[in-house]
This record gives structure tokens, C-alpha cells and sequence, in this order.
């Protein structure tokens, strides 16, 4: 008998039968018993039916990413059963309907098989509360009694999970409680009587938490949508698409920040209504994905040529077109920094956690306004839709930053300071640092004109070469303005000592499976260094060399095809990667073989690893 | 202290085409919005791409020239984020019935309170002269090759059938009227859609001045005769376009009904004017009821943050004890 | 040699929700194909996205899923390059009707000879049941966690008014009456919109099976009984929706009229079956009208090349002298 | 006295008042008199009465590019003389109204001042021809008389004019023959007779061309367009954009080679349009320009994921946004390179001049059809509305070849040999080479499925792993195979020795500027090699890294604020330019300020020259 500091655990079934409240109450059981929790989710794009399952992992440490070999599956059907069977560890368990399937069939001597008669618990619970008749609509309890009889197994105090139960039903279905957490009992005491016994070596128990510390437990979505409450958001424009209306939906059922949030017909009025609006002097944003990006591409120029700051979160999914709709891919980094004809300045971040979820959301806000132009924030579906516990947000120490966005009293005073001819603003008047004082429509003495077309200070059209020569400079000198004001620890993060023998660089969330597996191959006394790189544009070129320069082996590590990141180094270092680890199968890139790949390019100086885990 | 005509104007040089229809559209909107009696802080101007798109540089108030068939998501964007502009988009016709089209569509389902004024020349002027959405099959303005091969769309009955509650049109030619036209629409609280008939006489040589008013050169003397006018004005028809009780179902069909066959006529004879009006509840009052902060403070003014810390003062502690674990 | 409807269904699993529309109208499409007496390879289905969009991979005939909102001008290209398939289409409500208005709308303009179904379900059934553009203001389907704040459009009479040639509405749980719509859908030469009512069980708990067919739970006994169907059959109340003399402009507006009239019935009483057709020249004779070499030969069967050497067959000498200088 | 063997000429005038027309017969008297002719035309975003101007260059050699000082400048109104006076070589001429301007107050004494009274000598045709009253109406005359005045001047022979004039009004206006003809011979009459004596010293006469040498004078547009009509494209899609419609207006105007051409609500309906039309086996195009392009990444996208042979012209006009719109810029390359969301393949081409317009076309729809993948041919507003002599196309060589597509006998045999299961086929049928049999809609036991979803080999939706997997590898594969088969001098083309004292890498039109100054910087002594990188993508790395290696100075010459294609090859070669020389006042590079750029690069090591030449 082994009490863990770590576990995974995956529950499966079919889209729609309850999968991920199953998923959610049992990491919330082992979160509130103080465990660390990373969640991670994987569907069809599909309504009913098709195949999904979630990967739970609890640690006494933070977690980050999935793993390939689980602790403990959970079925309730043959589907499920079949698909993750092999990925079971030995001396793991698989919790199975008896009704349903052999214990003989699975095939699998070496773990422990927890034979659960779904149906026959579910009886018992109808009958005490005297709704025989109506067993199967009772049958969705599954969920509820897998999760108890996995938690049994690992032996893990029951209030800890009546406690979940209640408090998911009390929101959700109050009537229902009761009955659940009966439940939940029943199908614990039956695992407790039945395989008390059993060989499974591992418990579960709670852990303490340091004191004062205080987490919660959310999706990527959520991160990103608190902040953007938290950045001053008050418009937000979106058009139903995979993963990103989550976001969308979660703000506009928190109508008390004062937030509108618009359907729009397509994302070409995403982008366009944002943009509108913004203009206006609200903190606007939209939220989308990759094919809805595509339509956005003109509306984000016109921002651009004009400087008005919008924000624009990207939550990449597997492409290209339609491509797996409800995966993850990386694949979106260097069509967000060439999206548009002719050049024109953005700032390109990617927040890699849930934390800089929630932080750069807030930074991504004040980029655009002190900069005024538009940001692209890369978010992914792999975060979007997972689940962890982070840190309570501290935002007490963010500060927002509104540039040169002018109040009615400096732009009364800027005007009497600069004399006011004809009445009208030079809304893009040559500054040296690119930024201009910015008014909006309704305030005294502001007026100004944007065009698409190159434009006077004024914003008049203009095809005057020198005018054109002089606005081009002016728009692109923000860049060189954001590159000095920008501090060094928005631009990259560095994580492992500086004399690893391997220097892996990344974005985005496939730092977390990059984390977890360092501390792994730490203990093989294989060190890792990781970069992050975390504002893609402008980018941080000579931050980037000196790190590069320093590394024994240099790794690019990226959900992709092609190396998307590991092409953009190159074109403004020159440096090339010494390997690559690339995975284009949807799927997140797990712990374990991410360990596995860096180990083999650390010890057989591998060139190019392509990453293959998970259903 | 209302503003007069010549505030409205801009020295920013114009370029449209000698004896553009235009003009007269550009002065109409000179005039509603000095008769408006706002200042020009108060109002912004949107407008799509084309030689219509060009408008708002020469109308001083802010101006927002911006993307080919976008006028409308962009204009729509500014009046929800700031209620108290007067927003006002203008836009062509190819810009507004064809790529702009699911934007015009689905506009009418939101009844925002903004005036969309469409210059409708039957041609795509600023690219020379090419069909738009509404120029009829078979016809061959001068600068086609060959005659039209699409079927023209019907703007007004279109937006009769999607929800709008304002719908008029306009004859560039007739200042005066479409002034007060334009009045009207932006005095609707809802999105008032006005067609305007806009001559190009450098692209469209049939839909003329000459041919909306029934002018016609004498054979003989070659000398310029008043026929029969085309246009007519519905006001002086008799047609009543109100719709006095909105809720009263009955009225609104026979209202509906009226204006679909006053939107089917074309040809000898052409009503200007409003077809169509009711009042509906508008986008911020519906927004509003779901949000109440609305109704007080836009969100282009809604206060987030300190200004003298630049910290921020929206507080989210409720939100995130729904999420705490431990 | 017809083929079976058997024939026609592919061995893709399906993954629709049980009990969802869709799995009516897909029965329909299937009966009507096989109905019309073509061969599996002489038939292109076109789609969007959407629960709907996934249609083509159940119908055995080459089958385009296409992009939300692009069904129709991708299926028009097919059409316009070979005309010699059969082509049909098919989306849903916002896939149509929304995102891809501006086609919708356009496509009015040229009768291509296709036919288009959508599935309506007035929600985006693969989103999640968010507000479709034919939901209704105030509506709170169970996806919904707030009423509706848009208006819904109706695009029916938007089609009408936007030269469409075929208009009709179908009711997924009523197969046959669908199959016939489908048929004479396709039979009809020139552009045909069929919507369709769709009840999504899992999203929409207002417009379902029971609403349409005024199936009422007995408050007492719990038992389902049937009262009024709000969905009746136009062909059983003697409308005759056909225009018979196209060129009678007094018959055109008065069955445009009557049809419009029809297209503003919601409620307790929705029509089903055609509500107007007229015959008019399709695309096709069009382009043929000004390029004979059309009516002969489609685009994508016409030779350009020696098939054995490589050797591009046509000759541009004629237009290079045009442009010679020495 | 001097003969020239190369002469410069600028006519401008507000726009719509014919300085199009005037500048085309100037040309092509001179064109018809054996000269090679390049004319540059600017213009703008306007119908009528902005400032407009047409730059003829003649010479015995080829030309390709404007320069920034003319010989003569015709001008009948204002504006044009007071924009371009400043710009006549000393020595030179200038024409003038003597009744808007006085001669004093042109302000060059250095040039020839030649003052044309237009409407008294309108006057007197009128009066010739009876038509006293319209001396308003035939006031555009002015064109015609200039152009007479101007050839009078060089004493360039009258029945060469005379004819050019006949076989201009022939067509487009007949009635007007005589007369025009009769306009031209008393401007020339009124020149020879009042400036025979004059201080200019430059003359022109007919040249010979060489024996069996047949050229036409033509623009990108047209030349393109002959190139899409020999490549068998049957069926094109647009919608009106500046300067890309003339394409298509130009091949709807000829219905004789049975291409379709269809004007669509918008360009994702044209692009949409185009793919559903290729699949059916159509030679299937679309054209358009950067704001429009925009609009397409879309359905490019999923004529990506599903292998569809689709050829899209991009005019390449000055963004960002709606930007210049009849201005050029080269700012659309990576843009074109990553437009869309996630890894798809695509061929992408830059033609530079007349003669790669046509024949790249070919190409295009050949590697479109061959790869089964979009192609993006980066045309630009320069060569679209410039105009040129060029050598008769010899189009005999030209080959079609439709790779993998399957004649209905071809797939008959497929179908029996590799047995046929369920009566459908396997359209993406893993391949080595990434190239998969193809058949298309109408044809008996092809059927088969597309999707924007990722698929398997019948084109049905798949969310497994192993398969995406496969299927991405299947379709990038295909660039490797492209790369191998396509030929070196389709990839790239060097002028110049090797040993020169720099090289130059360009792309797209900006090439003739660059050939053009080579000649002079020879004559300097300075010897430059130009590489012109002609597929940019899949990008011919080795190719360029051997040019590159062995170069002493390496200078990017672009029209963008950034260097695209400087990005372009450090991102696949690892090398930087040593020098830039950009240009984006959306004015083409000119001769001379290319001329200068060189030698300061060569003699100064100026590292980046930013050029501004042109009004
Ligand atoms: C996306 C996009 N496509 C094409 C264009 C080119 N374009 C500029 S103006 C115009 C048409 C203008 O016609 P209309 O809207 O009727 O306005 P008008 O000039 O007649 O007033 C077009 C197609 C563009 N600017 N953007
Ligand atoms: C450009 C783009 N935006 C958004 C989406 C996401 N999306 C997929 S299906 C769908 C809505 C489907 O609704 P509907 O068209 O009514 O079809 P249904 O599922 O109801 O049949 C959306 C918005 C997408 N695929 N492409
Ligand atoms: S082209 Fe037509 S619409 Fe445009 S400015 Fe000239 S006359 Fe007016
Ligand atoms: S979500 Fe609705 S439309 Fe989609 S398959 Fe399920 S029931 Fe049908
Ligand atoms: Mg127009
Ligand atoms: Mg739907």
C-alpha cells in the first residue's frame, strides 16, 4: 500500500452522458483535499454520441499536462473500455459494468479489474428513494458512482467527495442532490466491501495547503474572461466557434461588469463591430478561432492603418480549414503575424498558462492602447478546455495603461496647447515614438477622420508619396517603441538552471508539458533549460540570442507541422534549432513523451521528434 | 445653438465627378444635420468603400471611412459602445446589397439606432462601372460590354423582410425631401435604412436625372422636355407608412402588405419617401433590459480603474469564490 | 435503371442525436435522389457546416462539406463548370441564412439551377444552440441561458424578394411530403430553396416535433394527444403557387403578393409545400446567350490540349495581332 | 543634333481626360518605328479630375522600368506642369498652354519651353471640318496635339503618328479618324514650323527591328490573361478591385475561348466559386488584390486540406488596408505565404516581367494541377497597368500537363486494378509522391467525398490520430516533390557575371529596375549579378544558398517597409542581406534611384536604402 504524491486518473463515455462532470467532481474532490490538479479534455465535434474522455491528474506539486500511462480508468461502457485499456499502468485499475463485458475480455491480468454493476447500485438508490420506474433515466448516476468507486479504491475520505457532489448538485439540479450523494455513498461502500481486498497498492489522502493559499479551479476560457473583466473590457463581439464561444458565453452571463457582449452575423462583423466600438474609447475585444480568424483579417488591417487598439483572442484548434475542430494544434503563429496585405504594426502575445491567461489579457489590453494598434493573443484549445487549479489572482498590483487616450480636460488642454486652426484634430500627428494623443468621437474639439486608404495627420485620405513614406514610419516605429517599454519578462520566460544540457524553446501552453517533464528528467540528471517565448511580435530578438547562444543543444518544441516558432528564430536570429519536437495529431503533447524525446535528443542528439500520444 | 450648413463642411478636396448624384445626397446630409441641432462632437459618420464610401471626409463631424461592405458592423460597433453619438452610415449600393449584403440582412434582426443612407447608382462607380446589385437583367449602361447577365436584388423589400422599421427612399435630386428624409430617419429611434437614387452619369447612362424625372430630348429641336416624371412622392399619394400600433398584428400586416407592392413598382413609376415605419423596441433598449447599467452609462464611459493609480476598481472576489477549491 | 435508396446511403457512421430532425430530411433527400433516375456519379451534394453540414458523407454520391456559410457558391461554381450534374445543397439556418446571407441574397440574382435545402432549426446545432438568425425575439430555447435579444429574419420572404425562382418550405417529420418538395425542387429549372423545419431536440424545447404537430401532454394523465398541428399543407388549401404566364407582369405581383402573405404566417398556422415558383432563364442559358460554345460543351469537359502530345489546342494569334506593333 | 537611342516622356493631365490614350499612341508610334517601349502609369483612387501621369521610355534596347527625369514633359492644364517640371533633364522640353501659364513663370530657363496654343489650333481644325460650334466638345483634342507636338519636336516622322493615330480612332471611334489625323498633322505642322530652330537637341527616327521579330504592346493584365487562356482556364471568378479586374474584364470580353467568367456578390464567393468549379475538373482561377485576397484565405484553405487544384492572382496594390489602391507595393508575399490557419500546401509564384505573366500562368495551373494544391501567383499593380513591347509569345512549347487527374477510361482501368470495394474511391489514397489519383463529379465510380474536416482516404470525416497524421505528412509531402520536379529556372533566374561586386536578390516586377540599372552601373564599371527568386514557395533553399555563398555584397531590393523576402531567406537560409533597398511610397523603383542605391551600397556600404522617387 502506497499513498501517491501523484496520480491520473481517465474517465471516458460518450459526448453528452456526463463524462466531464464526472471528470470535474473528481479533481474537485482531490482539490479540495489540496491536491494540485490538471484536467484535460478531449471530444468530437460532435453533439451526442461520439467518443470523449478526461484525463484528471492530481499531484502534491503543480501539474501541467497530461500523461500517456494512467493510475486508474473509469468505464461505463465497452467504447471507452476498449479505446484505454492498454493505457493503464500495471498494478493500475480499470473500473468496468460487469454487465457489459467479461472481466476475462479485457485482457489485462496485470491490473487490478474493479467489476462495478452500474445498474444493480443505481437499482438500489431508485428503490430507497422510491422511484423505481424510473431507473433509466437514473442511468446517467453512472457518472456519480464512477467517481465515488475510484475514490473508494484509493480509499480517499468520502465527506471530501459527498461534500463535491452537493456542491455540484446545489447549483445545477437541487433537487437532485440527496439522491447523488446517496449514491455516491452506496457505490463507495460497495468498492470499500468488495475490493478492500484487492492488490491496488495506491491510496489517496488529503494534504495539507499552505497556509493562506487560496485556489481555484477553472477553465482557460474563464482565466481569459476574468481578466478581461479584470483589463476593463466592456464590449466584446463573437461568433459561435470552437473553443473560443465559451468565453464569450461566460462573460455575457455576467452582465453585472457592464460588459456587451454581441452575437454577430459572422466574424467579419466580429472584428468590425469590435473595432467600431473601440474607437469609441471601450476596451473591446472579439474571441475566435482559426477559420473565424481567416474572416477577420481585412477588419484587423483596417485597425491597424487607423491605430485603434483592439484585442483579439485566437484559440487555436487542429487546422488547416475546418481540420479536427475540437483539437489542438499550434498552427496559427505565423498566419496571426502575416495576416494582412502590406505591413502594419500588432503585437502578437501567448500566454502559455492559466495564470498568463488571466495576466496577459489584462497586459493585451493595455499593449493595444498605449500602442494603439491591434493584439493578437494565441490562446489554444488545449488550455481553453482544461481544467486546473491555479493560484487565487492577484490582480491588486495590476495597473492599467491607457496610453495616450486623451480625457476631456487634456484634450481641451492639448488643444489650447497646440492651437486648434480649422477645429479638427491631427488624431495622427507625427510623434516620434509612433503614438499619437488620441481622442474619440463626442468629445469637444476631437473630430477626426480614419480611412483605410493612407491618410493625413487629420486622417484624411492622402496619396502624397512623402505623407505615405512618413505614416508608414510613423505606424511602424511603435514596434521599436514597444520593444524598449516592453520589460524583459513579458517578452520570455526561462525556466531550469543555465547550464542544462539542453535549452528547449517553446509557446504557448506546451510549456506545461515541457515543466512537468523536466522535473522527470531532472531526476535522470538530464537538465533541461526552458524558453518561452511569450511576445511573439515585436519579437525579442536580442533576448532571444543571448539565450540561444548559450545552449548546449537548442530545441524547438511546437504543436505543428512545420515549426512555426522555430522558423520565426531563425528569420530574426539566423540561428536554426539543433532538433525539433513537433506533434500535428490534435492531441496535447504529454509528459511522458515529451520526456521521452528529450532524453533521446540529449543523450542520441535526435534531429526531429514527431510526437504520436493519445487517442 | 444649432449648427449651420457650412460648419458641416470640410476643406478636405473632393473628387467625385462633374454632375455626380452625390452631391445632392452629400448636401441633403449637410442640412439634416444642421437641422439636427447637435454639435458635430456629436455625431460620427461611417461609410463602406467606393465613390459613395468617400462621404464622410467631407462632412465635419467625425468621420469613419471604412472597409468595402463593413460600414455597417463598424457603425454598429460605435452607437452600442457609445449611445449618445448620432451615428449615421452611408454606403453604395454594390457595398452594401452584395458583399455587404449578410450584414444588411441581419442588421434588420437588432434595430440598432443608427440611419443607414445607401447611394444606389446601379453600378459599381469607383471600379468602373460594373453592375451592382441593383441594375436589371438585360440592361447596358455604357459601361458594360455586354448587357447584365444578373437579376437586380430589391433593397427596400429585402429589408421589409428582415425587421427594419424605418424604410424610405431618396432622390438625390431632391434635396430638400431627402433632407427631410434623413430628419426622419435619424429622429427614428431604430435603424432607418433610406435608398437613395444617386445618377452616375459617368457609368450609368439609363438611370439618369433625365430619365428618373422624365425629362426626354425633342427629336426635332433636340431641346430638353419635362415628360412624366418616374418619381413620385408616396407623402403625395396619400400612403400612410406608419404603423400606429405595433402591437396590433392586423395593422402591421396591411402596413407590410402596402409597402411589399409599393417596393414592387419600378419603371414608369417610382415612389420616394418612407414606406414602411414602426416602433420597436431598438438594440440598447434590449441590451438594457438584460444589463440595467446600460441604460445609464454607455460602455465607452464606464469607469473600470482608478485614475490617479491606474489600478483597477472592478472587483471580481464573487466570481472567483465560485470557482475556489481550497 | 433508378437506383434504390439503399444505394444511395453510405456505411459513415452517423452521429446526429437520436431523435434529431435531420434524420427526416436526410430520408427525404435519399428518396427524392433516388426518385429522380440519375446514376450515384452524376449527382454533387454541396454543405456548409453544421450539424446539417455533414450531410453529404451520408448520401452516396459525390458529396462537398464545405465552409460555414459557403455551401452555395462553391455548389454554383460545381454547377456553372459542369451542368451537367445534378447539384444540391445543403446548410443550415445560420449557416444560410447568417453567416452566408450575402450568397443567400446574391444568389437570388442569377438562378443558378440548383437546389438548396436548409435545415431550420433556429439554433447553431454544432456550436451549442446558440441563437440561429430564424429564432425569435424573446425565445429561450434551453440552450439559451437569457431570451433571444434578436429579431428573427424570415427567409422565405427574403428569397422572394430576392429573385428566387422556387421557394419552398418542408417539415422534417412529414418524409414524403419533403421528398416531393425535393423532387420538384430539382425538377425545377432554375434555383430552388426548400427550408426546412428541423427540430433539434437537444438545444430548441420550443420548436419541436410536438409545437409543429400540436401534440399536447394532457395535464392529467400525462398522456401525449394531438390537438392542432400548426403545420398544414398549402397544396391541401388550394394555393397555387405557380406563375403560368411569366411574361404577365399583373400575374407575377399577385402571386408574389399572396406568397408574401404567406410567408408572414407563424404561429398556429405554418405552411408547408410551395409557395411560389416561375419559370425564368437560369444561369446557364444566360451565359450560353453570350457564349453559344456553352450550350454545347461544359467548361469542365471542354478540350484545350493534344491529349497525346501535351500541346495547348487553342490559338490566340487572332488577339496577339490585335495588340502587334511590329 | 543627337539621334537618341533612348528617349523618356511624360504626359499627364487629370484623370478621364485621355492622358491614357495620348500616352499609348505616343507609344506606339514610337513602337511601330522599331523602339522598344516601357510605360509607366499612375493614377488615382478617382474617376475623374485627379492628376494622372503616363511615362514613356523608347529605346533601341529593351526597357523596363520609368525613370526619374524625362526628356520631354507634354502638359496642357496647370497642375501637371507645376508637379512635373522639376523633373525635365536640362536640355530637355517642356509643352505648355500658352494661354494658362506665361513662359516666364515656368521657371526653367534650362529646358526648351514649347508652348502648344491647343485651342487656337482646335479652333482651326474645327473650323475645317465645319464643326465651329464643338470647339468645347473637341477640346480633348489636346491629346492627340500634344502627342504630334511632342514627335514634331524629335522630328520623328509624321505617317508613323499619323497611322498610330488612324488604327486608335479606327476602332474606338470611327467617325473621329480624319479628323484626329488632321489634328495631328497641324500640331506637327505648328511645331516644325515655330520651334524647328530651337536649342533642343534630340531627335528620333525609326530604327530597325530585327529580321522575323513580332512584338506586341500589351499590359500584365492582358499579358496574363492570354497566359490563362492558353492554360486551358475555363472558368474564372471575380469580384471588381482595382487593379485586378482588368483581367477579368479583359477574358469576359473575349467569349470565343469558352471561359466562363462569373462576377461575384464577393471574394469569398469568388474563390468559393473557383474551388467548386475546379473540383469538378475545370481549369479553375480567381484574381484579385490584397483587401480582397484577404477575403480568401478561407476557402484556400480548404482547397488546401482537400487537394484542389485552384490558381489565384493576387495584384499586388499598396497596403496595409485599403491603403494606396492604384499605387504598388511587393506587400502581400508573407501574407500569401501564411495565409490560413494551420499547414496546408501551396505553390506560390512571382512573375517580374510581361513575358513571366504569360508563361507563369501556364505554369500555375500545370503545378495546381500536378500538386493538387492552390496556387498564388504574386502579380502587382506596376506590371498590371504598365505597358511594354514585347516579343511575340511562342507559346508552341507550352505544355499542359494535368497530373494525376483520371480520363474516364484511366479510371476505369484504376478501378479494375485495384479492385473497388464499395463503388466509391479513395480520393486521397496515401501516395508516396502526396499525389493522389483523381477523378472528378460525373464520372462513373469516382465517387468520392470532400471536407474541411481533417479525412480519410474516401474523404470522410476522421478525428483519429494515426490518420491526420498520415494525411498532414501525405500533403505537405507534395511541396518535397514539387521542389524536386520543378526545374532551376523556374526557381530562381540570374542576370549579370558571377564575379560582379554585388548581388542583388529581388522578386516580382521590381526586376525591371533593377536590369535596367545594371546596364548603366556596367558602364560605371560597377558589375552587379541580380537573382530573382521566381517560386517562393516551396523555396528553392539550396538554390539560393549557392547564390548567396558566393556573392560579396548581398542586397535585398524590395517595394515593402520590411523585406519580405529578406525575411523570407534568412527564415530558410540562416543568411542575412548586408544591405536593403526598399521602397514604399507606392511609386515603382525607378532606374536612377535604383542606379544610385547600387553604387552607394558598392561604394559607401550603405546598409539600407530607402528610395522616394516619383510624384
Ligand atoms: C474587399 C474589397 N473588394 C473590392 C474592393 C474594390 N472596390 C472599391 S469600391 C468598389 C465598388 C463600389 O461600388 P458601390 O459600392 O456601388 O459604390 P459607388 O462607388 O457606386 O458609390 C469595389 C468593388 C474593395 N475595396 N474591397
Ligand atoms: C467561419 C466559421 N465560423 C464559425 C464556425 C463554427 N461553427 C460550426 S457549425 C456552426 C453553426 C451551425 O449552425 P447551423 O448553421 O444552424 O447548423 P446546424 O448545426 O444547426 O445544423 C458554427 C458557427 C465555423 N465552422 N466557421
Ligand atoms: S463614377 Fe459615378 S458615382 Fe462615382 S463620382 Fe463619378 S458620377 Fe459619381
Ligand atoms: S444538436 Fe440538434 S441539430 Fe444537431 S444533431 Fe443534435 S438534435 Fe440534431
Ligand atoms: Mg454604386
Ligand atoms: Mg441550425
Amino acid at each position: 500500500m502506497e499513498y501517491l504524491k501523484e496520480i491520473a486518473w481517465l474517465i471516458g463515455g460518450p459526448q453528452g452522458s456526463g463524462v466531464d462532470s464526472s471528470a470535474s467532481t473528481f479533481a474537485k474532490a482531490l482539490a479540495s483535499g489540496g491536491y494540485h490538479i490538471f484536467g484535460g479534455r478531449e471530444y468530437h465535434s460532435n453533439i451526442k454520441g461520439e467518443h470523449s474522455y478526461y484525463q484528471i491528474r492530481a499531484s502534491d506539486k503543480e501539474v501541467r499536462s497530461s500523461v500517456n500511462q494512467v493510475h486508474m480508468l473509469a468505464t461505463f461502457e465497452e467504447e471507452t473500455l476498449h479505446i484505454h485499456k492498454g493505457y493503464v499502468i500495471p498494478g493500475g485499475a480499470i473500473l468496468f459494468d460487469p454487465t457489459l463485458v467479461k472481466e476475462t475480455d479485457i485482457g489485462r491480468k496485470d491490473v487490478v479489474l474493479v467489476a462495478v454493476p452500474y445498474m444493480e447500485l443505481i437499482k438500489q438508490i431508485a428503490t430507497e428513494f422510491g422511484k423505481e420506474k424510473d431507473v433509466q433515466k437514473l442511468a446517467v448516476m453512472k457518472n456519480v458512482l464512477s467517481v465515488a468507486a475510484s475514490l473508494a479504491l484509493l480509499e480517499y475520505p468520502f465527506d471530501l467527495i459527498a461534500k463535491t457532489v452537493e456542491s455540484f448538485f446545489k447549483t445545477k439540479k437541487p433537487k437532485l442532490v440527496q439522491m447523488n450523494v446517496r449514491g455516491a455513498e452506496i457505490a463507495y461502500n460497495y468498492v470499500r466491501e468488495n475490493y478492500a481486498k484487492s492488490p491496488f497498492p495506491y491510496r489517496l489522502k488529503p494534504i495539507p495547503v499552505p497556509a493562506g493559499e487560496k485556489r481555484t479551479f477553472l477553465t482557460g476560457t474563464q482565466a481569459a474572461a476574468l481578466g478581461k473583466i479584470i483589463a476593463g473590457c466592456r464590449f466584446q463581439t463573437y461568433y459561435p466557434i470552437t473553443p473560443a464561444s465559451d468565453e464569450s458565453e461566460f462573460l455575457e452571463s455576467h452582465p453585472e461588469f457592464g460588459c456587451v457582449v454581441v452575437q454577430c452575423e459572422d466574424e467579419i462583423s466580429s472584428i468590425c463591430m469590435a473595432v467600431g466600438a473601440a474607437v469609441t474609447g471601450v476596451r473591446a475585444s472579439t474571441a475566435t478561432s482559426g477559420p473565424g480568424f481567416c474572416l477577420m483579417v481585412e477588419g484587423m488591417g483596417w485597425a491597424g492603418i487607423n491605430e485603434v487598439p483592439v484585442v483579439i483572442f485566437d484559440y487555436q484548434r487542429a487546422g488547416p480549414s475546418t481540420g479536427l475542430p475540437t483539437r489542438f494544434e499550434q498552427g496559427d503563429l505565423k498566419f496571426a503575424l502575416n495576416a494582412g496585405h502590406g505591413d502594419f504594426p500588432r503585437i502578437i502575445m501567448a500566454p502559455g498558462d492559466m495564470d498568463e491567461y488571466f495576466f496577459d489579457a489584462i497586459d493585451a489590453f493595455n499593449y493595444a492602447e498605449r500602442y494603439q494598434l491591434p493584439v493578437i493573443v494565441l490562446n489554444d484549445k488545449n488550455l481553453a478546455n482544461s481544467t486546473k487549479t491555479v493560484r487565487w489572482f492577484d490582480y491588486s498590483g495590476a495597473k492599467v495603461d491607457r496610453g495616450f487616450l486623451l480625457s476631456d480636460e487634456a484634450l481641451a488642454k492639448y488643444i489650447k496647447s497646440n492651437g486648434n486652426g480649422n477645429g479638427n484634430f491631427k488624431r495622427f500627428h507625427f510623434e516620434e515614438n509612433g503614438m499619437s494623443p488620441r481622442p474619440v468621437p463626442g468629445q469637444v474639439g476631437g473630430v477626426f477622420w480614419n480611412t483605410g486608404d493612407e491618410h493625413d495627420e487629420y486622417g484624411h485620405i492622402t496619396e502624397d508619396p512623402d505623407l505615405r513614406l512618413r505614416m508608414m514610419d510613423k505606424r511602424m516605429k511603435k514596434l521599436e517603441t514597444a520593444s524598449k517599454e516592453i520589460p524583459l519578462d513579458k517578452k520570455i520566460k526561462t525556466y531550469g538552471p543555465k547550464d542544462a544540457d539542453c535549452l528547449v524553446v517553446t509557446w504557448g501552453s506546451t510549456k506545461g508539458a515541457i515543466l512537468d517533464a523536466m522535473e522527470d528528467l531532472e531526476k535522470e540528471g538530464i537538465k533541461v533549460r526552458l524558453l518561452q517565448i511569450c511576445l511573439i511580435n515585436p519579437f525579442p530578438t536580442p533576448e532571444v540570442m543571448k539565450e540561444l547562444s548559450q545552449a548546449k543543444i537548442k530545441v524547438g518544441a511546437e504543436m505543428n507541422y512545420s515549426g512555426h516558432l522555430c522558423g520565426v528564430i531563425r528569420e530574426n536570429t539566423g540561428i536554426a534549432m539543433d532538433s525539433m519536437i513537433l506533434k500535428y495529431t490534435g492531441r496535447p503533447m504529454k509528459k511522458d513523451e515529451m520526456v521521452d524525446a528529450l532524453r533521446n535528443i540529449v543523450k542520441k542528439a535526435e534531429k526531429k521528434v514527431v510526437l504520436t500520444h493519445g487517442a | 445653438m444649432a449648427l449651420e450648413v457650412k460648419e458641416l463642411k470640410t476643406d478636405f478636396h473632393n473628387d467625385w465627378c462633374v454632375g455626380c448624384g452625390d452631391f445632392g445626397i452629400l448636401n441633403a446630409i449637410h442640412m439634416a444635420l444642421a437641422g439636427l441641432g447637435k454639435q458635430r462632437h456629436e455625431i460620427a459618420m461611417f461609410s463602406g468603400i467606393g465613390c459613395s464610401g468617400k462621404t464622410p471626409h467631407w462632412i465635419n463631424t467625425y468621420g469613419f471611412h471604412t472597409l468595402h461592405g463593413r460600414g455597417l458592423p463598424f457603425a454598429i460597433g460605435a452607437k452600442l459602445a457609445n449611445p449618445e453619438l448620432t451615428v449615421v452610415c452611408v454606403g453604395g449600393d454594390g457595398d452594401g446589397y452584395g458583399i455587404g449584403a449578410a450584414h444588411f440582412l441581419n442588421s434588420g434582426r437588432r434595430n440598432v439606432d443608427i440611419t443607414y443612407i445607401v447611394f444606389d447608382n446601379g453600378v459599381y462607380g469607383l471600379t468602373k462601372g460594373q453592375a451592382s446589385p441593383t441594375l436589371h437583367r438585360g440592361e447596358k449602361p455604357k459601361s458594360l460590354p455586354l448587357p447584365n447577365i444578373n437579376d437586380n436584388n430589391n433593397p427596400l423589400a429585402v429589408a421589409l423582410c428582415s425587421g427594419y422599421t424605418f424604410i424610405a427612399r431618396g432622390y438625390s435630386y431632391d434635396v430638400k425631401h431627402l433632407k427631410d428624409l434623413i430628419l426622419r430617419g435619424i429622429n427614428h429611434k431604430g435603424f432607418a435604412l433610406i435608398d437613395v437614387l444617386q445618377p452616375c452619369p459617368t457609368y450609368n447612362n439609363l438611370q439618369t436625372k433625365e430619365w428618373f424625372e422624365g425629362i426626354v430630348e425633342d427629336e426635332e429641336t433636340g431641346a430638353r422636355v419635362k415628360g412624366n416624371p418616374r418619381v413620385y412622392k408616396l407623402e403625395e399619394s396619400g400612403y400612410d407608412p406608419v404603423v400606429k400600433n405595433p402591437a396590433n398584428l392586423e395593422e402591421v400586416e396591411h402596413k407590410m402588405s402596402q409597402a411589399f407592392l409599393k417596393t414592387q413598382e419600378w419603371g414608369d413609376r417610382i415612389p420616394i419617401g418612407v414606406l414602411y415605419q414602426i416602433d420597436q423596441p431598438d438594440y440598447g433598449a434590449r441590451i438594457a433590459q438584460r444589463m440595467p447599467s446600460y441604460a445609464k452609462v454607455s460602455p465607452a464611459k464606464m469607469p473600470f480603474y482608478d485614475l490617479a493609480t491606474g489600478k483597477t476598481t472592478t472587483d471580481i472576489t464573487p466570481l472567483l469564490k465560485d470557482f475556489q477549491v481550497v
